[in-house]
């Protein structure tokens, strides 16, 4: 056994034992606390298996938008003492510990058992590379081989914003999503979110446009701007645009509506492939921020 | 040196579990936040030396991305719920 | 040249290692939630740094290297604003208890 | 490739944790976060099958990476609208449980208003 499988065996103990208190622990917060680690120590599992645009990716959404999610919403639900849920009884416990073992004895197996000559469409990916100019696979199967993933998960980006928005009260129907955040202006926080946004921007920009050619891409750079946005929300520094603004509405319709655009054109001119547009930056910093932020209402 | 620089991962990696062990157990939720900063340092310097080693060299961005979003965890835990905090009157320190 | 470089990597790194093994004795041995606080963003931090230093000679171009670099300092700025935002509210829940 | 056998087991325990999890945890927001270690451990599979089959000089098949780049934001945007959902569920009927159907005491927003 080499080091390098030791090291492997020790991080895959590390990131289920976080797992398994995750999953165990009584209190909620703390649950949440230990899944967030735990997002971020699957991010290392990816850079290891080297597929390190998942890992900007989990990093990214687990590191910025989703922990801040899960810890407020966690925050909230626990802060007013509501704990008293039952839990099921031994016998459902019993068969879900039996079903949940058997699934991962069943997938444990199948990895043991892929077969030698995957069947894979890596070759293919990187023989077109030439249609698109760019040299990162990853970013040319997501924008143009399967832009219509690409596409259709903005759709649903937008869906779960609409909905997101749906469920405000009907007081604040059309108004701002949440409460207006404030913060003692000479305090760390107003500190940190006037220093860390430039910075972040930059690294978002460089993240988004590296993705051309290396690790990276619009979802990453564009979490991580938003994450930027989001630290002047929750330092008072600025505030959540209103639902009603027809600004924002246009905007958010406008990263599907430009991907529609750009296949529609390609149909039109008879070109076999998606372009890659830069303008889909702000759009997905959009999409990927909006919803985080409106579901703090 | 590869197989060091391996070896200092473990090192760092075994450090980093044993902190977390130690946090989690922690008495209170403001010991439990300290694992996202443990994650900060303790698991960005991890992922530098992976990198290096696997000849990842992309991974000093996954590092930079973590960096950068070091303080997030923390920020909400300070600012908790803040609506229904602010409502009832125990907001946290950073709140007026 | 080559050994001079990876000298300087394995002493750095080894230096690096023992602040994180100082950060987490800090952690199992201390009594209180800001003394750890204190082993956590001091210790761990410094290690980084020298994590960092060693990797240095080790990086393929400028651009690596100040990436790295710029790596450790956003690891420093966010320490110290995490002990800042944390330590005051461990002492405003003590204060309350 | 130690690799993908070590992390092939870590992936398929994490399913089996967050379906153990999903099951048995009566809170919803328990049962959010377990379903995002379900998620976790069925997109990690996809990077095993992925660097199972690396070829062409490229260490991790794209195209797996290209679907799980995905699965991660939708699976972000699911877990948003849950969370909003949860909020609400707690808003209105006071508690966040799903069993017993009847809210404990009805908040100043009647249910379905």
């Amino acid at each position: 056994m080499s080091v390098a499988t030791i090291f492997e065996i020790a991080l895959a103990a590390v990131v289920l034992g976080l797992g398994i208190w995750t999953t165990a622990v009584r209190d909620t917060y703390s649950a949440t606390v230990g899944f967030v680690v735990y997002g971020l120590l699957v991010a290392l599992i990816w850079v290891r298996l080297d597929a390190v645009d998942v890992a900007l990716t989990e990093a990214a959404i687990s590191g910025g938008l989703g922990g801040v999610l899960l810890l407020g919403a966690a925050a909230r639900v626990r802060d007013a003492g509501f704990m008293a849920a039952e839990a099921p009884g031994k016998a459902a416990r019993v068969s879900a510990a039996a079903l949940s073992m058997l699934t991962a004895a069943a997938l444990t197996v199948a990895v043991f058992l892929l077969p030698d000559s995957a069947s894979t469409l890596a070759p293919a990916v990187v023989a077109h590379a030439w249609a698109t100019g760019l040299t990162n696979p990853v970013t040319n199967v997501l924008m143009a081989f399967r832009a219509m993933d690409t596409m259709l998960e903005k759709v649903v980006l937008l869906l779960a914003l609409v909905g997101v928005w749906s469920l405000a009260r009907d007081s604040a129907w059309g108004g701002r999503p949440g409460p207006r955040h404030q913060a003692d202006p000479n305090g760390v926080l107003v500190f940190l979110a006037r220093l860390l946004p430039p910075i972040g921007m930059v690294v978002g920009i460089y993240i988004f446009w590296t993705g051309a050619d290396h690790p990276g891409g619009a979802f990453q750079g564009g979490a991580i701007l938003a994450s930027m946005w989001l630290l002047a929300i929750m330092a008072g520094l600025t505030d959540t645009p209103p639902v009603n603004r027809r600004r924002l509405r246009l905007l958010l319709v406008a990263g599907p509506g430009l991907f529609l655009v750009v296949g529609l054109g390609g149909l039109w001119f008879g070109a076999a492939f998606l372009a890659y547009s830069p303008a889909l930056a702000k759009p997905a910093l959009l999409l990927a921020g909006t919803p985080e932020r409106s579901a703090q209402q | 040196m590869n197989d060091f620089l391996i070896a200092a991962v473990g090192f760092i990696l075994a450090m980093l579990a044993l902190g977390l062990v130690s946090i989690l157990r922690g008495p209170d939720n403001t010991d439990r936040m300290m694992a996202a900063q443990l994650i900060g340092t303790a698991g960005i310097a991890t992922l530098l030396l992976l990198g290096t080693v696997g000849a990842v060299p992309a991974a000093v961005d996954v590092a930079l991305t973590l960096a950068l979003l070091a303080t997030f965890a923390s920020i909400a835990f300070v600012k908790k719920g803040l609506a229904s905090l602010e409502a009832d009157g125990a907001g946290s320190a950073e709140d007026k | 040249m080559s050994l001079a470089r990876d000298m300087i990597t394995i002493i750095a790194v080894s230096a690096g290692a023992f602040f994180f093994l100082a950060g987490t004795v800090g952690l199992l041995r201390f009594p209180d939630t800001l003394t750890r606080l204190h082993a956590l963003t001091k210790a761990d931090n410094l290690g980084l740094g020298l994590v960092v230093v060693g990797l240095l000679p080790q990086a393929a171009s400028l651009r690596e290297g100040l990436k790295l670099i710029s790596i450790w300092l956003l690891g420093l700025l966010a320490g110290a604003t995490v002990s800042q935002l944390i330590a005051r509210t461990a002492r405003q829940s003590e204060r309350a208890k | 490739m130690t690799a993908v056998r070590v992390f092939g087991v870590c992936a398929a325990l994490a399913v089996g944790l967050g379906l153990f999890g999903l099951i048995t945890n009566p809170q919803p927001l328990r049962k959010i976060i377990a379903f995002n270690i379900l998620g976790s451990g069925v997109f990690l599979l996809f990077g095993i099958v992925g660097r199972h089959g690396a070829a062409s000089g490229i260490g991790n098949d794209p195209v797996p990476q290209a679907l799980v780049i995905t699965g991660v934001v939708v699976a972000f945007a699911a877990t948003a609208l849950a969370i909003a959902l949860l909020l609400q569920l707690f808003q209105r009927a006071g508690s966040a449980t799903l069993r017993n159907g009847a809210p404990r005491s009805a908040g100043s927003d009647p249910p379905g208003g």
